[in-house]
């Protein structure tokens, strides 16, 4: 019995519940907002440090054996995720105490949130395909609520992009989960990796692993998958923005490194080749596409695309030191690229726009204010010593010391061009004098003051100081790291963990 | 102690707001306490390195991935060392006046001693990855310093230049690094130096020298990555002196020099490095006497010097690493002070163009005195350090083991240049009738004439007794570079040679082309403009806009908005995938055998196509809505007579539930018309037919395949006994999984709360309210 | 979408309750026959959107009494609950706990936490139900 | 009759996608329902179709003699039912909603949002 690793699905979904009932008590679901994320953290933090000291963790629900019932499990990766939905989940949930308006808070915000995080920690843990169906879902329709609420034109119109085409996401994995069990009669990732592996003519499988790399892709907008990413997320206001950015598309990635790591290695030099060329221009389509935008939050959108690339090129690689550079990009990915959108909401609410024309003097009034910008941003763009340096860093190492040079000199060149976007919007937003066309600067100048002003700062500051971690004192964050790729190159600990050492 | 040297500069940085409280406009002379106490404490290291030895501190940082806080000590890098702190001293105390009372002074002072932090780590550095963290850590605070005047456009787009060029020769230098990791197996320059391995021998050395040479040519404005320098003049003064001419920009040939007694004796290597030095050093001559602007004058001989730098490293014997040594003090002396002294004249004057100013000896004479000194050393003549630097660099182009009447022809040419450009840098402000500058001309204030004084006096010294920092640093230096144990004999005066006499050539021909300097300007001007338009700067902004015009094309066509387009693509992508790997992985069977079916069953099954097929071609809604319907019911017959009681009721109930919802919600909006052309529909038809192709293979080949029994015979086993259940169905959800139930209540859960803020929390109320 | 049609008023009067009967009976006996707490809670929201479309979505409120919302939330921390009593017993979540009460007179009632598991199930469906068709209605008038 | 199915498993495919593709927003969703009948269907065709022996265990017996259809399968698809009607409710609404907002039922003319 190993309650840390129930307690992260468990504490979202309860407290989503609360907030429900709650419902006319914004105050009570403000606090409990805090509360439950804070305890989430806390559980992952838990979860983690246990799950390092044992290995794995595995908990088969109801008390039935594996592979009849739904097991949880954790591996190393499996809680780095669950902690770092945990670092997410408290920075927006301060963050949302100012930002969120009054009507969305009305309307559900914060049980959406929590289901949301829940449906994450639920997919980051689960052992079956089939439920991790069933979190996508809960993660997905969370998304689409919190995506329309507040019911603005352009929330509509990215919604019906986001919906359709996750939805055609959905049927194809649900499609593919028919037919594998179909094939091999289970449903638990463990049990399948070991039936699947001990086939003779695996042709089958390859074909269905690319209905699961599809729908997987899908999700975690890899090229040519992504169209709905740039399409929506700059639409809702701007924690959802920021929620959605640093974990939902990182569920998919996640998923394809479970998947392609445990169930589907039969055919790597196949499969594997499809991810690295995925990965190669997905890193270069999404750069090209921020190049060529001038609003805040859709040049860090198509950066997440961008970034993307990087993870499943990890991944793509297949070698222990992909891998490690690929979890170590995830980790850094998903707080810096939270903390940036962040950042675009506090210049929203000093100037109220996030065209980079209608932005300018940040850095001649907060200075502050720029360097908190300036962290995540470089980092995202892969300058040391922070901590995007050594991910990229690892990354590119890799895919030289496995001779992949046209991909390397891809992930090199898209290095360059994040530079320089997130430079665009720094000479735009911060250096650039205020545009003449701006009459009311009230906020920027400090005249006007917003109560709950630390919210917005109290969750930047600590993304901030994560990212300067990672790079400054990284070698806790690379041994983490390594664990996990040790464990993902060695799928038969997974498979003996679960099924308790049973084979056939 | 070394670890907080090198990191000294990060925690005063971070201190400087609040000192700048304290210390108000003496700023500048309390910061410089720092370099100062660092030059002496460099100073101290002195001794141990003299002879030829090196220090290595070691710190730990991420051993997993190779990356330590190493430090090495050589007399390379404490010549750099040295160099750093000591002009740094002086330029903190001169940016305190020059920016006297500017809002952003305490901005300034950050970033400044960050930088001089990253450059003290970068020549400091013996792990390859942590010399390149403050590689690029140069290259941000540069930015940073080139776009001081943030307001103005200019600085802002000179700016991005120059961190464009340094940072991408930075990427393709991690790359070479990571290669010279792989070649070496070592992450240490001293493992790496110390070792006899033939690098060059390595499969992987040409991709690997090519990498670095990118690398260190761009940050060391090599042709043709120069252009960023002088446009890098966009920052205020003090960066010029320090960033842009006695430190940043040497960088890259000190990872040349570092690296050179590694690579020695290969071909590439030192060919490029001559080819490209020497034609380095021609150009910035020849710009630099082709410009008005003093600062950029000043670059553009910058840029001369890091290409003789270049051109000796590339020469490689023994005089010539000898030279440049020495080109490098000297050069760092008198360019350090030449900015400076360019700032003075700029702040008093109030332009920045040589043709405006003249006569200013007279109301800046002390000015006038330094800059004397500081212009002799830069055109090469006795009793200053540049004129024994130039003797040097004379007789190791003349004994050059390679192409040596091509460099020599290049090196006269260049001083010849040059002595021009030090007659512009000096005579023209200073002699001839005076003009009227936009400020009223007086002396330079104290703080900002001690650097140039100090710097120039050195070189005086250095000129006269050249033979005196031989056996502290220099020999040391030389033999890092070299690679083993050099003497070095130093002398002013060394009789009359070859060297000499070009000296005296290069003296007579420089005086006569700055005499006809008036006469060529117009000249060159036109000729500069239309080389410009093939140069490698144009190359930069075709370039740039290259990309962001691809960028939005890319965009137009990929994220062009229309769902339908993206979904295609989607579906194209996914079962062309599928379909492809079915047709190599497995082959396609079609299967037609339906003699296991009962009349009935075709029956429903007709149904449901009939049901489908209408649904997709009527022009009606309610036609539509209903055929829905209708296989919903369909399917929920199948389930019903496939063994699946509470399959088929749910259905039928959330079908009838479907269909109401789309009642209340489908008759508010518009009825079908057809938007799309004969065209789309056929083509929308044909992926369509091949999805569901795709599909059909895929289930016929599936069923053909059962690897393995279903684990469902566990469930119908214990459903009774252990669970207590009769409905294995239901037990399957409520026990067996019901962590799957549990998550889709709520799913359920959520999609009414979503449907309910949509219905009832409205963009319009808000934006009224 | 009020429809004042008087068959459908008494038909909705007449059928509710003996669908709401149903909709229990389906929802008690489903752990051993077709039915549980999916289709009891479907068959139940039927009922109520019978009554919504006869007489409108304000007095199916009041029919309802408590908001669909808090239907729902009910739901969903049932299904909750259903986990907890595991970690009494130190058991892994979810796992089903049986209790036996004795009726007076003759026989037991199975009381699980499957059952209250089924009757968030049940509730949660009805409550989903009931805010599409009440919201959906309003918005409308 | 699996063989059968898998033709019409294929052709609501076929259909769902065809109508996903269309430019108005009520086939968009049209599509969608067939989309999910399809993979449901799918599921429960490709997991082996048994006539007229559901997974209940008769009154008075406590386990099954003989086969049963298999139970898991359709256990997964009463799931996926269910979260697919919830989907679809929200994306009922979503299309009347974008309708309301956009004024128009085009998605053509839906791409403010990218371009």
């Amino acid at each position: 019995m190993n309650p840390e690793l129930v307690l992260p699905i468990l504490i979202p979904l309860t407290a989503g519940a609360l907030s429900l009932a709650f419902w006319r008590s914004i105050k009570l679901q403000r606090v409990l907002a805090v509360i439950a994320t804070g305890l989430l953290l806390a559980a992952g933090i838990w979860l983690l440090r246990s799950t390092i000291a044992h290995g794995f963790l595995v908990v088969e629900m109801g008390s039935w054996p594996a592979p009849f019932s739904i097991v949880l499990v954790s591996d190393v990766l499996g809680a780095i995720m669950i902690v770092l939905t945990g670092i997410i989940g408290l920075a927006i949930a301060i963050y949302s105490l100012a930002s969120t308006p009054k009507g969305h808070e009305k309307f559900g915000y914060y049980p959406l949130m929590h289901l949301l995080l829940a449906g994450v920690a639920g997919a980051f843990l689960t052992g079956d395909i089939f439920n991790l169906f069933v979190w996508f879902e809960v993660m997905l329709l969370a998304s689409f609520a919190l995506l329309t609420l507040g019911g603005e034109r352009a929330q509509m119109e990215g919604a019906i992009k986001y919906v359709t085409l996750n939805l055609f996401s959905s049927a194809i994995f649900l499609s593919a989960v028919g037919l594998l069990y179909g094939m091999v009669g289970t449903l638990n990732m463990a049990d399948i990796a070991q039936k699947v592996n001990s086939v003779d003519d695996p042709g089958m499988v390859t074909v269905v692993s690319l209905l699961f790399m599809v729908s997987f892709g899908i999700k975690a907008a890899a090229f040519p998958l992504f169209f709905w990413l740039p399409a929506s997320y700059h639409t809702p206001q701007v924690a959802v923005s920021a929620l959605f950015a640093g974990l939902l598309t990182k569920v998919g990635v996640y998923a394809l490194y479970r998947v392609f790591t445990l169930i589907f290695t039969q055919d790597v030099a196949y499969t594997h080749t499809i991810l690295l060329w995925a990965a190669a221009f997905t890193m270069l389509t999404g750069v090209l596409g921020a190049a060529a935008q001038f609003e805040f939050r859709r040049i860090l959108s198509f950066h997440i695309v961008s970034q993307i690339g990087y993870m499943l090129l990890g991944l793509a690689l297949f070698t222990p030191l992909a891998l490690i550079g690929g979890v170590f990009y995830i980790m850094h990915h998903i707080i810096v690229k939270t903390n940036l959108f962040l950042v675009s909401g506090i210049t929203y609410r000093l100037l109220g726009s996030y065209e980079l024309k209608d932005l300018g003097g940040v850095y001649r009034q907060r200075p502050y204010l720029a360097l908190l910008f300036l962290i995540p941003a470089l980092s995202l763009a892969g300058i040391p010593p922070l901590s995007g340096f050594f991910a990229k860093f690892i990354v590119v190492r890799a895919s030289l010391e496995a001779s992949e040079y046209v991909v390397s000199a891809i992930a090199l060149l898209v290095g360059l061009l994040t530079l320089y976007s997130m430079i665009k919007i720094w000479a735009e937003v911060f250096w650039k004098k205020l545009p003449d066309h701006i009459t009311d600067a009230s906020r920027l100048n400090g005249e006007v003051k917003d109560r709950n002003n630390w919210a917005y700062y109290v969750p930047v500051v600590g993304l901030a100081a994560c990212t300067l971690i990672i790079g400054l004192y990284g070698q806790p964050i690379y041994a983490l790291a390594e664990t996990a790729a040790d464990q993902l190159m060695n799928p038969q600990l997974y498979i003996e963990a679960v099924l308790g050492g049973q084979s056939k | 102690m070394m670890l907080l040297a090198v990191l000294s500069g990060f925690l005063l940085a971070v201190a400087v707001p609040a000192l700048y409280r304290v210390a108000g406009r003496h700023i500048g002379w309390v910061l410089a306490l720092l370099p100062a106490l660092l030059t002496a404490y460099f100073a101290s290291l002195i001794p141990a390195i003299s002879g030829g030895e090196s220090l290595l501190i070691r710190n730990q940082w991420m051993p997993g991935l190779g990356v330590s806080l190493d430090f090495m000590v050589d007399g390379l890098s404490l010549v750099f060392a040295l160099l750093i702190s000591g002009i740094g001293t002086f330029i903190l105390i001169y940016a305190g006046s020059y920016l006297k009372g500017h809002k952003d002074l305490a901005r300034f002072y950050v970033v400044m001693l960050s930088f001089m932090a990253s450059m003290l780590g970068l020549v400091l550095s013996d792990n390859l990855i942590t010399f390149f963290v403050f590689w690029e850590l140069t290259s941000i605070t540069s930015y940073m310093l080139i776009g001081f005047n943030h307001e103005d456009a200019e600085a802002r787009k000179c700016a991005l230049q120059g961190l464009f060029v340094t940072a991408g020769g930075g990427l393709v230098l991690m790359a070479g690094l990571i290669l010279l990791i792989f070649i070496t197996g070592s992450y240490s320059f001293s493992e790496i130096l110390a070792s006899d391995l033939a690098i060059h021998e390595h499969g992987y050395y040409t991709a690997a020298a090519v990498c670095i040479l990118v690398g260190a040519f761009t940050k060391s404005a090599q042709v043709p990555f120069h252009f960023w320098l002088p446009n890098a003049m966009a920052a205020p003064t003090p960066v010029s002196a320090y960033l842009h001419s006695a430190t940043m920009v040497k960088a890259g040939v000190y990872l040349l020099a570092r690296l050179n007694s590694s690579m020695d004796g290969d071909a590439l290597w030192s060919n490029s490095l001559m080819f490209f030095g020497a034609a380095t050093m021609f150009t910035g001559a020849y710009l630099a006497f082709s410009s008005t602007g003093i600062k950029k004058v000043l670059a553009y001989s910058t840029v001369m010097a890091l290409g003789t730098l270049t051109m000796l490293i590339g020469a490689g014997t023994e005089k010539a690493i000898i030279a440049f040594v020495c080109v490098l003090v000297a050069h760092s002396l008198y360019k350090g002070a030449l900015f400076m002294l360019a700032g003075a004249l700029d702040h008093e004057t109030g332009t920045k163009d040589i043709t405006k100013m003249g006569g200013l000896r007279r109301s800046m004479p002390r000015t006038a005195l330094i800059t004397c000194m500081a212009a002799l050393s830069l055109a090469g003549l006795p009793p200053l350090f540049g004129f024994v630097a130039k003797e040097l660099m004379f007789e190791s182009v003349l004994n050059s083991p390679a192409w040596s009447w091509g460099l020599l022809a290049a090196a006269v040419a260049s001083s010849i240049l040059v002595v021009a450009v030090a007659g512009l840098v000096f005579l023209k402000p200073f002699f001839g009738p005076a003009r009227t500058t936009p400020r009223q001309p007086h002396d330079a204030p104290f703080a900002m004439l001690i650097g140039p004084a100090v710097l120039t006096l050195l070189a005086l010294i250095l000129g006269v007794a050249p033979f005196l920092p031989a056996p502290l640093v220099l020999d040391a230096a030389v033999s890092s570079v070299y690679g083993s144990g050099v003497q070095t004999a130093l002398a002013l005066w060394h009789g009359v040679n070859v060297p000499l006499i070009l000296s005296g050539i290069s003296l007579l021909a420089g005086s006569l082309l700055f005499v006809a300097w008036q006469r060529l300007h117009p000249t060159l001007h036109a000729v500069n403009t239309a080389g410009g338009r093939v140069g490698p700067e144009a190359g930069y902004f075709r370039f740039m806009l290259g990309i962001t015009q691809i960028a939005s094309w890319q965009t137009r066509v990929l994220q062009n908005g229309v769902l339908g387009v993206y979904l295609l693509i989607l579906v194209l992508v996914t079962f062309g995938l599928t379909g492809y790997t079915l047709f190599t992985r497995h082959g396609f069977q079609l299967d037609f055998d339906f003699s296991n079916g009962y009349f009935y069953e075709f029956g429903i099954a007709l149904l449901i196509v009939a049901a489908t097929v209408f649904a997709s071609v009527t022009r009606s809604r309610l036609g539509s809505v209903a055929s829905v319907g209708v296989l919903g019911f369909g399917v929920a017959l199948i389930f019903i007579h496939f063994s699946a009681p509470d399959l088929g009721i749910t259905q039928l109930l959330v079908e009838t539930l479907t269909v109401i919802l789309l009642v209340l919600v489908l008759f508010k909006l518009p009825p079908f018309v057809n938007l799309s052309s004969p065209w789309e529909r056929y083509r929308d038809l044909t992926v369509a037919v091949f999805a569901g192709a795709i599909m059909t293979l895929l289930m016929l080949a599936a069923l053909d395949i059962q690897y393995f029994d279903s684990i469902s015979s566990y469930y119908i086993e214990n459903s009774y006994g252990l669970a207590f259940g009769k409905n294995i169905v239901n037990v399957i959800l409520v026990d067996f999984r019901q962590l799957d139930t549990l998550g889709e209540i709520f799913v359920l859960g959520l999609a009414a709360m979503g449907v309910y803020s949509m219905v009832k929390l409205r963009a319009e109320d808000q934006h009224k309210a | 979408m009020k429809t004042n049609t008087l068959i459908l008023h008494t038909a909705a009067l007449a059928i509710m309750p003996l669908q709401l009967m149903f909709s229990v009976f389906l929802l008690l006996r489903g752990h051993d026959e077709p039915g549980g707490g999916f289709i009891g809670g479907l068959v139940a929201a039927s009922a109520f959107v019978l009554y919504a479309f006869a007489f409108g979505a304000e007095s199916t409120r009041k029919l309802l009494r408590v908001s669909p919302r808090d239907i729902l939330a009910a739901g969903l921390l049932f299904g909750l609950a259903s986990t907890i009593p595991a970690f009494w017993t130190g058991q892994a979540m979810l796992t089903a706990l049986w209790w036996e009460v004795p009726l007076p007179g003759d026989g037991y009632l199975k009381l699980s936490t499957v059952l209250i598991f089924d009757i968030g199930v049940y509730l949660a469906v009805l409550g989903t139900l009931m805010t599409f068709v009440i919201s959906l209605m309003e918005s409308d008038e | 009759m699996e063989t059968l199915m898998a033709y019409v498993v294929g052709l609501l495919f076929t259909a769902s996608i065809y109508m996903m593709l269309r430019r108005s927003i009520v086939k968009l969703v049209i599509g969608l329902i067939i989309l999910s009948n399809a993979a449901n269907l799918l599921i429960f065709v490709v997991a082996g179709l048994t006539r007229g022996a559901p997974p209940l265990i008769p009154e008075g017996a406590s386990e099954i003699a003989g086969s049963v259809a298999d139970p898991l399968p359709q256990a997964l698809i009463l799931t996926a039912i269910v979260i697919a009607f919830s989907v679809l409710a929200f994306a009922v609404v979503l299309i009347r909603r974008a309708y309301e907002v956009v004024g128009t039922d085009d998605l053509d003319k839906m791409k403010d949002t990218d371009t």
